[in-house]
């Protein structure tokens, strides 16, 4: 039973929440705003009863696959378990009633994002951080933007940055966005960098080189120090995607490692839900020399110890967003990080690995990984294999749907052909990473003995196969009442 | 607490499965000078009764007992208790992007749903699946007209919330078109301001209403200005008035884009609220972020996919039309049950309860002596500026004390606006509030 | 994909959550408590993660049907919606965290339930209420010992209680427990008890009849004001069993017919959630003569108009419980009176009637009701027309739930053959009436042209035909572990 | 708010179905008399928001502030907040009893964990799905207890909570048995007072413990004393105390009852908490409530059914074992999530925390002057009652214009205890609020 929209259970003149009456003294809207700007009709919105509603979504979220209702390996993701406590916590009437112009009405906020800031820095080895974009790519482009006003601050005019062909696709796009020409660096055979490759595309034009780091195939780039290296005689910035942090928390720091700057993604490394698409948030953290470049206000302490927001900041490149960041989420975070301690976040780094790997060694027979050797927090498979049988690695997925498992990343990273990535997360069981093992195993058996199962899978979903082809040509995007027959 | 189920027998066999003697031999491709030789400096961990205290506790320094009348594009609005038990659902809240439509058709079709109803509240043909918010989401709306019109240059107006175009400054730096202010007179637009700021060929006008001080304005003679200039106008608005007032993207504004807070989502010292952007038909190529549309499966059934993939970063990468790849997706989802639960006429019973309510408090806090109306001939829908013979900053600490937070200083975006109070009055605030504004207003004034 | 129980998922050492360290010097158990005392082992509860048991449970829950996802016309039980606004109410720490004993700190709490109290009088026409009992059934006990409490302080050795054939179980069970001994009385041809029957049961033994009206066959009794006089004039009193309340808020009140003592199910007639169960509140209300003897304490006014527990009740029976009542239901009920108010309280009834009226209507030519005329707020259909083709109520019953409904209550009351009791409730549109209708009618083309779908339903459940005679012969009742192969 | 989604149209089109001209005519069978004929005199109907801020005013009034050492049958223990986001759900939270076992596996399944969770918890073979609370559970348990023995009387236990053995005595006033009481020395309970009380044939012994004192009692004698005169021993016992205290189960108490509150509930003003019923097998056909049990579906797959339904009200009517119906399900569904989440060393460091303060509290109180523990030598678990020098409910009072309410003044169960307070210390009291209570108590007894 395919659940109609909220439109089509709309009917004229049903309500849902209904408003007190006025209790000032008033006049109509009409006399209280000039002619002209008041609409005829409020919008068309759909008219339906509080039950209605509640049925409706509650019915729309079990169509859903989740953390909470299944494992959810999807590589450089980060689909970790979501503390309920956290959400209790962000929920805190002193935390979601806030207003962030009474900023002063609410040091405890201050204080334990100010907390929070610390704590990254301490985290990622880095000196000082900004609280505001919003997600990974939003901290991507304000880094950049840090970058250039650093540049532009000792007259230099870089316009370079280099992207390995590994990365994630905001590293580009951000970098288009912050106006710097993006040349692509080939990984290595092995998957890693080197600076061999690097060393042909380093000039005085190179503003920045992004790096992630595990790269996006779960690997730890081995020579991060001297591409460092190079790439600060060179007088370029090493910027440092930090997507993948959940594999060296406690472990590598990348301020020690080289990086200028970087952002962290809180809704992977720290546990911060999903939502089904958003909101994350990705602070920036960067070198005391960046520091003066940050978005304003940042959170810092005065001279007494007092927490408070720090807007005099001359360099500074301005705003990403409005307000200070996504407090919502930021609080979230600063739990998830008190919960666990220093000890508790090195461990969340050595199981996710020990996860990564186990899975590795046991589908490699079946699904060989794309590089050789022990990966970092998730791996990248390939479903190559099974071209024989006509069998893409789309279709894999699909079939794991069946078996109640959200699909892997796929044809990502691009380097990879038939690109499988699977992150397990430190928080699933081995009993977890077992039936996962088992039914890759059999779906691999039934690629070879009946392919026709996976290419016509899912087959438990209420829908399957989608025309996406058609979909994008004559693209539908909003709900139309059906033209009147 | 670490949320790690492993014990060591766990471990022991996984290690003998991956073919080696522990852990550390994991880490063993780490350059030995790239690893943390010591423990990071982080207070030890906390079990949760213990993070709950010490959370309760922070959360407890918050003056929630205060009566707010700050707004400024952060407003308090009543929050159905649908909203939170709705959208606090594990598959909702724990699922990611839905790349994966057989196994996330409840996601899609809610995004579906916000993307008709925001298209709807705006009177555009078209919305995206949701952006950070509202000033990144107008910065994204600028680029996009930049490239639209093939223009650099941009008219920003005087009325636009600081901190919005600051960020558009920021996006805008490195392709450092001129950015024009489109004059205010009086609080007001007029037409030979517009004529002027419209001189220099630019791809966009952008103009809020109600705008940062609270004023509205008639979009007509913006499009039609904008239009004959070559420029698209761009509409930054505030989605509660639009229960109520006319519509931009139904009176020709191009691009309408604004922060999706106000719709059932907690003010959270700022966020995560949501941008929304939406538009014409012919420009839906050229938006940033996700887009769900209606697919037929192979069956013919209707349902719902990630569609115009082609814009986005994953795919054509530093041409993308934006970088954006997570977005504000759960938010968006609290909009969508908020608005489904208010439908047009509790949206419109608040908007007028703001409007009503704010001219009420106007108009007492006008009587006082020592505090008038910034603009008083201007329109306006539930925020206003006062000016008080006395330090705003001072006169607010003064409320405070007494229980009121009176609105926003405005010396905070501008010292010439230190003795400026921007205030707002939302369906949230009882008349015996406002009374209690005006009391202590006029005490603090008179003091 | 069944679900393993939480016991199967349980591993030695695992942790969900942990307790902090003990903060006041301490020695160990064994020193603070003599020898004998304490176990050598904690209990065999499963050890799992946090991240296990939310998964666990957030899967069984969607193995249910309930009202927040499916129409639930469930008879006699009243499964409207339940408003999240009262969930959100309930949660407020000023009533979720006051302790019993500290009725003092919490002076609002106590004027909310003195506030319930009288609305409960005013919606019943009674002169106090108790709100001590846990459920209707409770209610009911609570009740008859007042009766009996009553008849002893004038003397009466009564022990007859008069029910009819078409009471709910509790009834009967009640009065058994309360010390009374029962008689059925048969209902007329009509479904109504009549005067005449009545009168050939009424003695001088008669302590209390127990009535249910609207009765449970959704039929109003309408002789109930003579059957209550010739009751009074017997020197008996009328109970009113109140379940059905819903079928006449503001409309009729029991007071105002007869009833000298009721029960009220606030979780039906009220809006609170079932709960999977329970809890529900089941506060009586009684005549002025009958209060003395209700159980203490009851919310009360002083002569300042301030509510207080007043404990001072010398003739009263006493307790039924702890405490004062199921406070958190009772509050949730508090705010959905004060939400209706007086005209929405009685548009309850009138649209739970049409509702009824327009299934039954509708359904009639296939699903011929118990009883002609117009019904209450539920009716009772009967599925013998379909015994020709071998098909039973208990099959109809099981192939709604393939068309995604929740069963009616069937096979109740005992005295309808092949019983099929409708209840809509006011809360449900006339969409989903229709959709109902339609599917009851395609089955009942089913039940003609294809009985085996009916027979073998349900066909789109994990679970079907369980074999509930073995498991009732050879129980087992607790999760064993697998024996030892 | 009314909840009703009909409109005029509706109705219309539905009446004319019905074939009736009005919604009035289908209430004609009502008999005038019957009838209200004016509008009920209750307050107005509210809005949402009116009606958020109503009760958030009430509640408001509470005292929450105030740091709490009640107990008496109801305390304040940690709840993790995954308790609240599982139980929450609708899928549980408005379904009702699951009849149709294909439509409630959720349900059933939790509910077959819980009675599993209790019986281990207890040490009992078998448990049902949960009662009213511990005292209508103790009642049953008494009621059965005749039955199986088929004899009258009833032995209790002076330190039974005085509300539980209320509840006994309004449950059995017309069954009129002999109700022994058995009296304690110092808080326990003597070899010779114990063969006294059960001279008399009793059906069943009935012992608590931790008592309301808070005193802990050894089972096997009382076991064997029961047994020995052919009576059944009743034990109710404090959950958390479980995770330390041997199971009286296990020892041979017969039938094992308490309330379950303490079980990751609110206190709630005392209600709803559940009462939990564990016994023998052989006397399963005897116990009150529901039980579930596992069975097999045609395709011979394990799931769960209701069972033994011949015992309920439903079936056996005034032959029923118990007249309960509607349960307490969703609390138990709570305290299944609760147990699973702390397992066997969580509940166990609960219970030590709570021994640990208990006792810490009690020697900090007994070296205040004018303060004596009442029970010097019997051992305790989280509870104990002081002696004062002043009267309880005075200084009860002073402690709570100082933040805290040192215990539940006993003068209100009995006028003889109207200098003793009963202290409850669980593991949510910290140190510096135990050392708060000392102060206080030092200056009130003092002054
Ligand atoms: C490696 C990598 N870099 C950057 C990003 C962008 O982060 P966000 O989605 O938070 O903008 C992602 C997210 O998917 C990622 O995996
Ligand atoms: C007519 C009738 N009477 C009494 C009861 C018993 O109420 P409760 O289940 O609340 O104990 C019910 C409940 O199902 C009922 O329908």
């Amino acid at each position: 039973m395919s659940e109609p929209t909220i439109f089509e259970l709309s009917r004229p003149g049903r309500r849902g929440v209904e408003m007190p009456a006025c209790d000032v003294p008033s006049r109509p809207a009409a006399q209280l705003l000039p002619a002209g700007l008041i609409a005829e009709a409020p919008p068309a919105l759909p008219e339906v009863a509080e039950r209605d509603v509640v049925m409706h979504f509650t019915r729309l979220s079990r169509a859903n696959f989740s953390v909470d209702t299944h494992f959810y390996p999807l590589g450089s993701c980060t689909m970790k378990y979501n503390p309920k406590v956290n959400e209790a916590i962000a929920a805190l009437a002193g935390f979601a009633e806030a207003h962030p112009y009474a900023a002063d009405l609410a040091p405890g906020l201050v204080e334990a994002l100010a907390e929070l800031s610390e704590a990254l820095c301490e985290i990622t080895g880095m000196a000082v951080v900004s609280l505001q974009p919003a997600a990974g790519a939003h901290g991507e482009l304000a880094s950049l933007l840090v970058a250039r006003a650093y540049f532009a601050s000792r007259g230099e005019k870089r316009k370079i940055a280099l992207v390995p062909d590994s990365a994630h696709g905001t590293n580009p796009a951000s970098c288009a966005l912050a106006g710097l020409e993006v040349q692509t660096v080939k990984s290595g055979a092995n998957g890693l960098l080197s600076l061999r490759d690097l060393e042909r595309h380093l000039s005085g034009d190179v503003a920045v080189m992004m790096i992630t780091n595990p790269n996006t195939l779960g690997l730890f780039e081995k020579e991060i120090a001297e591409i460092a290296r190079e790439l600060h005689e060179a007088g370029a910035l090493l910027y440092l995607d930090g997507a993948n942090m959940n594999a060296i928390l406690g472990v590598a720091r990348p301020g020690d490692f080289g990086a200028d700057l970087m952002h962290l993604n809180l809704h992977k490394t720290f546990g911060t839900p999903h939502g089904g698409g958003g909101p994350g948030a990705g602070p920036i953290a960067v070198t005391a020399a960046l520091a003066p470049f940050l978005p304003a206000p940042v959170f810092s302490r005065d001279a007494s110890g007092e927490a408070f927001l720090d807007f005099n900041r001359p360099q500074s490149i301005g705003r990403v967003r409005t307000f200070y960041g996504n407090v919502g989420i930021l609080i979230r975070a600063a739990a998830y990080i008190r919960a666990l301690g220093p000890r508790g976040l090195r461990d969340v780094a050595r199981y996710a690995v020990l996860n990564a790997n186990y899975l590795r060694a046991r589908l490699a027979e079946k699904y060989p990984a794309a590089m050789a050797g022990a990966c970092m927090h998730e791996f990248v498979a390939t479903g190559e294999p099974f071209a024989a049988h006509g069998v893409k690695t789309l279709d894999i997925a699909k079939r794991l749907i069946d078996y109640g498992i959200h699909p892997p990343t796929i044809y990502f990273p691009l380097i990879v052909h038939e690109a499988l990535m699977v992150e397990p997360t430190e928080t699933e069981s081995k009993e977890t990473l077992d039936r996962f093992v088992e039914v890759m195993l059999k779906i691999a058996d039934e690629a070879e003995k009946s392919p026709e199962l996976l290419k016509s899978a899912p087959n438990t979903t209420e829908f399957s196969h989608f025309d996406e082809v058609a979909a994008a040509r004559k693209p539908r995007l909003t709900w139309q009442p059906p033209a009147a027959g | 607490m670490n949320y790690i189920p492993h014990d060591a027998d766990d471990v022991r066999s996984m290690l003998k499965t991956i073919g080696v003697d522990s852990v550390d031999a994991l880490f063993e491709g780490l350059p030995p000078e790239a690893r943390l030789a010591r423990e990071m400096k982080l207070p030890p961990a906390l079990t949760e009764p213990e993070l709950r205290a010490r959370f309760a506790s922070l959360a407890a320094e918050t003056r929630t007992d205060v009566v707010s009348f700050l707004g400024a594009g952060c407003y308090e609005h009543f929050i159905p208790a649908a909203v939170d038990a709705i959208s606090s659902r594990g598959e909702f809240l724990t699922a990611y992007t839905p790349y994966q439509p057989e196994a996330s058709q409840g996601s899609l079709q809610a995004f579906f749903e916000f993307q008709t109803l925001i298209a709807r509240l705006t009177g555009c043909e078209v919305s995206n699946a949701s952006l950070y918010d509202g000033a990144t989401a107008l910065a994204e709306a600028v680029l996009m007209a930049r490239h639209a019109t093939g223009r650099e240059n941009v008219v920003i107006s005087a009325g636009l919330h600081p901190e919005y175009r600051a960020v558009v400054e920021t996006y805008l730096r490195n392709v450092a078109p001129e950015i024009r202010t489109l004059a205010h007179d009086a609080g007001r637009i007029g037409a030979e301001a517009l004529k002027e700021a419209l001189a220099g060929e630019p791809a966009a006008v952008v103009v809020q209403s109600p705008d940062f001080f609270g004023v509205v304005h008639h979009w007509e003679p913006l499009v039609k200005s904008a239009r004959d200039a070559g420029a698209l106008l761009i509409a930054v608005a505030d989605p509660i008035s639009l229960g109520l007032l006319k519509r931009p993207g139904e009176l020709g504004a191009d691009i309408v884009v604004g922060e999706g807070q106000p719709l059932g989502i907690p003010r959270s010292f700022g966020g995560p609220g949501f941008g929304f952007l939406a538009t014409r038909m012919d420009l839906v190529r050229r938006m940033p972020g996700r887009l769900v549309g209606e697919a037929l499966d192979r069956h013919g059934r209707k349902g719902y996919v990630l569609t115009l993939q082609a814009r986005e970063q994953h795919i054509r990468r530093e041409r993308a039309t934006s970088n954006i790849c997570t977005n504000h997706a759960l938010l968006a989802l609290r909009a969508t049950i908020y608005l489904s639960l208010m439908g047009p006429k509790g949206l419109r019973s608040v908007a007028e309860l703001c409007l009503a309510k704010a001219h009420y408090a106007a108009e007492r806090l006008a009587a006082i002596p020592g505090v008038r109306l910034r603009f008083k001939d201007a329109p306006f829908f539930c925020e206003f500026a006062v000016e008080l013979l006395k330090d705003a900053a001072k006169v607010r600490a003064g409320a405070i004390a007494q229980g009121i937070d009176p609105g926003v200083d405005l010396g905070r975006f501008d010292p010439a606006l230190s003795r400026t109070l921007l205030v707002a009055v939302t369906e949230c605030r009882t008349k015996a509030e406002i009374d209690r504004l005006a009391d202590v207003l006029r005490k603090e004034v008179a003091s």
